[in-house]
């Protein structure tokens, strides 16, 4: 790795020459190694924050089947998808800023960084607008669970059971013994609502049968999928912070050769949310 | 003794890392890993003080049946912010963030830690986050546990999302710490330093470092979720609203588990250190020591569901967590053979530091030996949520890590403030604090088998003389530690100046003067094995220990 | 290994080939239009696992290349791979545990929304 | 040979030791566990030795090494030279792992051996349905009586099945060695067959709030015969006695004294003192008089007509109460009352099971 000009005995040279370099350390090269293995513990530790998610995710879709691939219906996989293909961009120019700040390519990094940021907005953007459907429509957590508009069909006569779960608690789901449960025909509904993208919803719907009883506890899924994107957006949220303060020190010519730390590591981030969001993608979205 | 009376004060403080500047900003915004090490330790020091006299207040109120000084209610917030105190904000930041920020540079004759404007963030989240705890106290408290079990959690009225957001953000200053610590031991360790020549207490370190690193963010994410479900009402834990209570308990004790490592881990590194320096001879099984330390955290991860026997955890993963929870407790018996044996045709020498740490051998030794009852799954159905818990608990956490804890402060004390404290107090205090020690938790176990439940308000007349022992013996504590707290305080205004190397230590830390520049090291230290003491010899002019040039002595 | 003229490189740190960053993209967009496309065929339990399979390789090709894994030491790829065994055993253990006690549950029980 | 025979085999001449007159005990008990009442505790007292001597055994030796060694080799002088000894030892090392290692295997095999049998009922055990609420058991029995304390009959096995109300309690009885957590949304069992007739602590052993250390009932075994008596005469809760009596009886079992007091102390709910009979002012609604469909209407629905400067926090009883019960609670609120209509409040107790008779056959319209 290293190009070795660098041997101990240059490194008062080195410290006179790079004002970037902090006192404590010998070369840049260990700072930056240095900064790089904390990047990448922090990395990890975000894994690992995620990772808590993930298993409540995994118990609940595990053990209730039917919340999942009925209650997912309600989430469009196109908006999903084209904000997966967002991050994807925005980690290509992510990456591709890192390369140039390396080779010291000043406009192609600036150029680079907006672009990055630009996927990011757009990203929350479109956030915004499947949130903003959920909360319409009272798809939201726990008590707050409350479809409305066009998505309560009352289809209470029909009592064609939830779609199959190995768990058996929905096939001891008893009419009798609680409040009549909800029900809800879902996708047409949702098609309606956003347009063109709605048909790969409607057919789904379609193959699993799911007009019939709505499942209990709907509203886990939203819970988990409410505080998983949520805490997902809050990193990129913390992202478009750090690339804005990059953009601005990119645009005083900060970066170069010598010094690309800051644009190494943020990327190093940036790849991580886009990590998760692959995760999460298939996960949420895609259920069958 | 031998360095009380040593006539050697030089009139002029040299400069070091304490005097070289002053004001508030100039330590509260230091980079200078020695100076938030302090801080922390102030920090560290006033939070035990607050939790100490919490579990004051819990003994005295156990001293009688029925009410003795306050209502349920306040008991029950009491005992819960007792452990919350003493957990998140003294023990976990206590032996890594104090003593580990000072010593850890100066082991590895470096500068500074490798990131120091993380290690000064991680202190302000720690203050931000012991500001947010204290919130919740000033507020009017919480009464959950320390443990905030859902779905009592999420329905009490009382301060729980204050309190779980301090321990959030304390839980980023946790890791903060850890990741700092094992950068630096990556990347800065000196020339003809390889892993296997490091003192025993950078590997604990280390150890600690990667549970922190590892365990920590789940910690958080629980306690986000805890926070969430209680202001928005998600649902994951709340059996009314269809969650599962018992995936809350896999959630909180996957963290707090390997939390318990967190806190014994860098105890036995000061122990490792302490003993071999003491008895000036090499450590006996060092490599064995080292991966032990290792192989404790990584088997930390694996055990989590021993708390968990009774509480609807099924059948298999009992087993599978009871198998698993004897595993971790190997390495330690390792560690305690190998100390005993270091111990064995040494020189040693009963110094503060050395009292405390053979009362550490001595109270781990039962604590984690009890833990062995527990981790047994028949008879922890009958222990679990006793007092034999909280005996076996305070015997590690409290024999084991505090006792350390003050083992190393003593023992560095010296390198710290360049000051010596009253010898004959040390050793009387440690004696006092490990003999009231025993007498609160003895009593505790024997009520605890006797099956006594913890979190109890009052009892019923069988414990009443058992707890009334407790109390007396945290009573006799108390005065022990106030003790430690006098002489220690004397001895920073009007100590004796103290050596470079008082205690005869080889490793690289008492290599530079007493306090160190504020560079650490005027001259790269020399690296040398951390325990072959041959060459630091004692020198009766100073009055402490000298390493002696190595053409003289070959190492 | 790369191929380049006039730009200055750094003294450390290595500098992806745009041939990886763009051929990683290439693959990243490919394999989400499978992901999408794969929930079009229905192979019942596997479908999850497909889904996984996907992301799992798509995480891989930006962790190798955008993120430099490929070419840095070993030690950071360690570190990431110890913390997804972490999050597995996790995961594994909370799932295991639970699907046990599946059968003490009181069906449908949730007191707080159907009163 | 079976496992448990094993365990016995292993453990019994361990037991002899455990019996030594310091530590032994007549009932079963010894200076660090509580009376034995149960036929499992055994096994876990024996394993609790087992466990106690080898702990015992490795902490005597490593603490009389500690010392000798501090005091044989204490320094004397500064500068003294150390004896050069080796800084390792792979033989001696292996053995000190593997040692610890053997005995380890043995007691988490011992333990899951035990845990196994307290963990598998059998099935012809007598079942008794728990509740835990804060901070109260109670204790249904097959045939529909409920109490607060457990009874149980000796020499049988007992299943417990165990939900909660709200939050996770714990039922603990260390006399029977066992503890399982009650939590709410799910049935626990836990079991045991006593073998000592007596009282014995019962203990919530998960924190649980305010009173936790209040949620202590006691568990009475009786002789296999005398429970079968018992059991017979409790039959129904209000078989044996007046209305006005059962009623008291099911205000506190069903946990109405949790929130209403009967002397006019304030409580989560209104106090039952005075109560009945007088006109309460409803939230939002006309004010109604406190009679007999009001309290019918208050306990099966409670939300319907919320009394003012209180919350809507009371649970429903619906289903949890037959009319039959709703009644003898009235007649039980009668009388606290003074303002209870043709009933002064002072009768004779006689007069007053006459009395509420008649009520019970007015108002038990169709009760069952
Ligand atoms: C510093 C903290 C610390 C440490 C180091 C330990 C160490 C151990 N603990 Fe402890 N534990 C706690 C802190 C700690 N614990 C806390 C805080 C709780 C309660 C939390 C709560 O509920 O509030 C708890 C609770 C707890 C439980 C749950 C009890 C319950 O709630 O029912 C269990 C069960 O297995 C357990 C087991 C162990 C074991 C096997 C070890 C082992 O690591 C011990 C290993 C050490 C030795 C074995 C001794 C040294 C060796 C010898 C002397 C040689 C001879 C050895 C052999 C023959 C093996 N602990
Ligand atoms: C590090 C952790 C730690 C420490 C040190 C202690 C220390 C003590 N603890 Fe605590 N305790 C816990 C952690 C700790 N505890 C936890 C986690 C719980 C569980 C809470 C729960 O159930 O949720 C608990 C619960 C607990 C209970 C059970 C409550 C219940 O279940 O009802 C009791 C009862 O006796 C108790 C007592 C004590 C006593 C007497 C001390 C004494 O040792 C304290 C002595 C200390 C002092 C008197 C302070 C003196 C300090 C100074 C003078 C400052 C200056 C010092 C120097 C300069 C060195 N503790
Ligand atoms: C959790 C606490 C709680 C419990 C347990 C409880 N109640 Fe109540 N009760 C209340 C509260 C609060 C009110 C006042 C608000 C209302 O009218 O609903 C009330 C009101 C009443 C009233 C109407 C009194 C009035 O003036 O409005 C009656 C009658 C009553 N309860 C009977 C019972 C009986 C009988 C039981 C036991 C079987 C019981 N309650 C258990 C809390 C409780
Ligand atoms: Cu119920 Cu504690
Ligand atoms: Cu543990």
């Amino acid at each position: 790795m290293s190009d070795s000009q660098s041997s101990s005995h240059v490194d008062s040279a080195a410290h006179a020459a790079n004002p970037n370099l902090q006192h404590h350390f010998d070369s840049m090269e260990q700072q930056y190694e240095s900064g790089k293995l904390g990047m990448w513990l922090f990395l990890v530790t975000e894994i690992l924050l995620f990772g808590g998610l993930f298993c409540a995710y995994a118990v609940y879709r595990h053990n209730h089947p039917e919340i999942f691939t009925y209650a997912h219906q309600f989430l469009d996989k196109s908006l999903g998808g084209f904000n997966t293909i967002v991050l994807i961009v925005s980690s290509l120019t992510m990456a591709m800023a890192v390369r140039a700040a390396q080779l010291g390519q000043r406009r192609l990094l600036t150029t680079c960084l907006a672009l990055t940021l630009a996927c990011a907005f757009l990203f929350l953007g479109v956030k915004f607008v499947e949130y903003e459907h959920k909360w319409k429509h009272g798809l939201l957590w726990g008590k707050n669970y409350e479809v409305q508009g066009e998505m309560a069909g009352a289809t209470e006569a029909l009592m064609i059971p939830a779609a199959p779960s190995q768990s058996g608690s929905a096939a001891d789901v008893d009419p009798n013994a609680t409040i009549l449960p909800r029900a809800a025909r879902a996708p047409e509904g949702l098609a309606a609502e956003v347009g063109d993208h709605g048909d790969g919803v409607a057919d789904a719907a379609d193959d699993h049968a799911t007009h019939g009883l709505e499942p209990k506890n709907v509203h886990l899924f939203f819970g988990i999928y409410f505080v998983m994107t949520g805490l997902h957006g809050i990193h990129v949220l913390a992202g478009i912070g750090v690339i804005t303060w990059l953009l601005i020190r990119s645009l005083r010519g900060d970066f170069g050769p010598d010094y690309f730390a800051p644009v190494d590591f943020t990327g190093l981030y940036w790849h991580v949310v886009d990590l998760i969001w692959i995760f999460l993608f298939p996960l949420l979205y895609l259920i069958d | 003794m031998s360095t009380n009376d040593t006539p050697m004060t030089p009139a002029v403080v040299p400069e070091n890392y304490l005097n070289c500047s002053s004001g508030f900003r100039s330590w509260f915004f230091t980079l200078d890993h020695k100076r938030i090490g302090v801080m922390y330790l102030a920090s560290i020091l006033a939070m035990f003080l607050i939790g100490g006299i919490m579990a004051l207040m819990i003994r005295t109120e156990l001293l009688t049946q029925g009410q003795t000084i306050m209502s349920s209610d306040d008991y029950n917030k009491v005992f819960t912010l007792h452990g919350a105190v003493m957990i998140f904000l003294f023990i976990i930041p206590g032996i890594p963030a104090a003593l580990g920020n000072f010593v850890l540079p100066l082991m590895l004759g470096a500068k500074d830690v490798a990131l120091p404007r993380l290690n000064l963030a991680s202190y302000h989240l720690y203050v931000v986050g012991a500001l947010v705890c204290v919130l919740s106290i000033v507020l009017g408290g919480v009464d959950t546990g320390w443990t905030f079990y859902a779905p009592y959690s999420t329905t009490t009225n009382t301060h729980v999302s204050i309190l779980t957001l301090g321990a959030f953000i304390l839980g980023f200053s946790s890791v903060f710490t850890g990741l700092n610590f094992i950068v630096t031991i990556h990347r800065m360790r000196p020339a003809g330093m390889g892993w296997f020549d490091m003192p025993l207490m950078l590997w604990a370190l280390y150890a600690t470092a990667i549970i922190q690193v590892l365990a920590t963010p789940v910690l958080g994410i629980t306690l986000l979720l805890l926070i969430v479900e209680r202001v928005m009402g998600i649902g994951i834990f709340d059996p009314a609203l269809g969650g599962d209570p018992v995936l809350y308990q896999h959630f909180f004790w996957f963290y707090s588990h390997p939390a318990v490592y967190i806190m014994i881990l860098p105890a036995m590194g000061i122990i490792s250190e302490i003993i071999s320096v003491f008895s000036r001879k090499h450590i006996f099984g060092y490599r064995a020591i080292a991966y032990s330390s290792i192989a404790i955290a990584a088997f930390s991860f694996l055990v989590w569901g021993h708390h968990m026997f009774t509480s609807g955890q099924s059948e298999l993963m009992n087993m599978i967590f009871s198998a698993l929870t004897f595993s971790v407790s190997i390495p330690s018996a390792v560690k305690m053979f190998n100390w005993i044996t270091t111990m064995y045709k040494g020189s040693i020498r009963l110094d503060t530091p050395m009292i405390y740490a053979l009362c550490f051998m001595f109270l781990f030794g039962i604590g984690g030996l009890t833990g062995l009852f527990l981790g047994s799954l028949a008879t922890d159905v009958h222990l679990h949520d006793t007092y034999f818990v909280v005996a076996h608990f305070h015997y590690v956490m409290f024999g084991g890590t505090v006792i350390a804890f003050l083992a190393g402060l003593h023992y560095w004390w010296p390198k710290m403030f360049g000051r010596m404290y009253d010898e004959k107090l040390g050793r009387i205090s440690a004696i006092i604090i490990t003999v009231g020690f025993n007498i609160t938790f003895i009593a505790q176990f024997i009520m605890g088998s006797r099956g006594m439940p913890r979190r109890y308000y009052d009892y019923v007349d069988e414990f009443s003389l058992l707890h009334f022992i407790s109390s007396m013996g945290s009573y006799v504590m108390a005065i022990g530690f106030f003790m430690v707290a006098g002489y220690l305080v004397k001895s920073l205004v009007s100590g004796p100046r103290a050596h470079a190397n008082p205690w005869g230590s080889a490793a690289l830390e008492w290599q530079t003067q007493s306090p160190p520049v504020h560079f650490n090291f005027d001259d790269d230290p020399e690296v040398c094995n951390p325990y072959d003491y041959s060459r630091v010899q004692y020198d009766a002019a100073s009055g402490g220990y000298v390493r002696v040039p190595s053409e003289v002595k070959p190492a | 290994m790369s191929t380049h003229e006039n730009e200055r490189h750094p003294d450390f740190g290595h500098v992806a080939p745009l041939k990886a960053l763009f051929g990683t993209f290439g693959a990243l967009l490919v394999l989400t239009v499978a992901t999408y496309g794969a929930t079009y065929i229905d192979l019942g339990p596997l479908n999850i696992w497909i889904a996984l399979g996907i992301a799992v390789i798509k995480g891989s090709l930006v962790a190798m290349f955008f993120m430099h894994l490929w070419w840095d030491g070993k030690f950071n790829a360690f570190i990431l791979i110890c913390g997804l065994l972490f999050v597995m055993i996790f995961i594994g253990i909370a799932m295991l545990d639970s699907a046990q006690y599946q059968a003490e549950l009181i069906p449908g029980y949730a007191p707080a929304i159907h009163p | 040979m079976s496992l448990s025979g094993m365990l016995g085999m292993l453990t019994s001449p361990l037991s002899a030791v455990s019996g030594i007159p310091f530590l032994g005990r007549a009932d079963g008990g010894t200076f660090w566990l509580p009376v034995r009442a149960a036929e499992g505790a055994k096994a876990v007292d024996e394993l609790f030795y087992f466990i106690f001597w080898i702990c015992l055994f490795f902490f005597t030796l490593l603490m009389a090494l500690m010392v000798i060694f501090a005091i044989r080799y204490r320094r004397r002088e500064e500068g003294e030279e150390v004896e050069k000894t080796p800084s390792h030892n792979l033989p001696l090392e292996i053995v000190w792992t593997t040692i610890p290692i053997l005995l380890v295997v043995a007691i988490f095999f011992f333990g899951f051996q035990a845990y196994l049998d307290m963990s598998t009922p059998p099935t012809d055990a007598y079942e008794i349905q728990v509740t835990g609420q804060k901070w109260k058991w109670s204790f249904t029995y097959p045939n529909g009586y409920m109490d607060e304390l457990l009874h149980v009959p000796a020499g049988r096995p007992v299943t417990l099945v165990m939900t909660s109300e709200d939050v996770i309690h714990s039922m603990s009885i260390p006399a029977f060695r066992i503890k399982n957590d009650v939590v709410p949304g799910r049935y626990r069992k836990v079991w045991f067959t006593a073998n000592r007739p007596g009282a014995y602590d019962l203990y919530c052993a998960e924190y649980c709030g305010t009173q936790h250390s209040g949620m202590i009932s006691t568990v009475i075994v009786h002789e296999a015969e005398d429970f079968d008596v018992w059991i017979a005469d409790h039959g129904d809760i209000l078989g044996s006695v007046s209305p006005a009596e059962g009623g008291e009886r099911l205000y506190n079992l069903l946990g109405c004294k949790q929130c209403h007091s009967t002397d006019g102390a304030p409580g989560v709910g209104p106090t039952f003192l005075d109560l009945y009979g007088t006109m309460r002012k409803i939230r939002d609604q006309a004010d109604c008089e406190c009679d007999e469909d009001y309290v019918r209407e208050s306990v099966l629905d409670p939300t319907a007509r919320i009394s003012q400067g209180f919350e809507p926090v009371m649970p429903t009883f619906k289903g949890r109460l037959k009319d039959k019960e709703i009644t003898a609670i009235i007649a039980y609120m009668k009388t606290l009352s003074v303002h209870a209509p043709d009933e002064p409040a002072a009768d004779e107790a006689a007069g007053e099971a006459a009395e509420t008779d008649t009520t019970e056959t007015d108002a038990g319209d169709g009760g069952e």
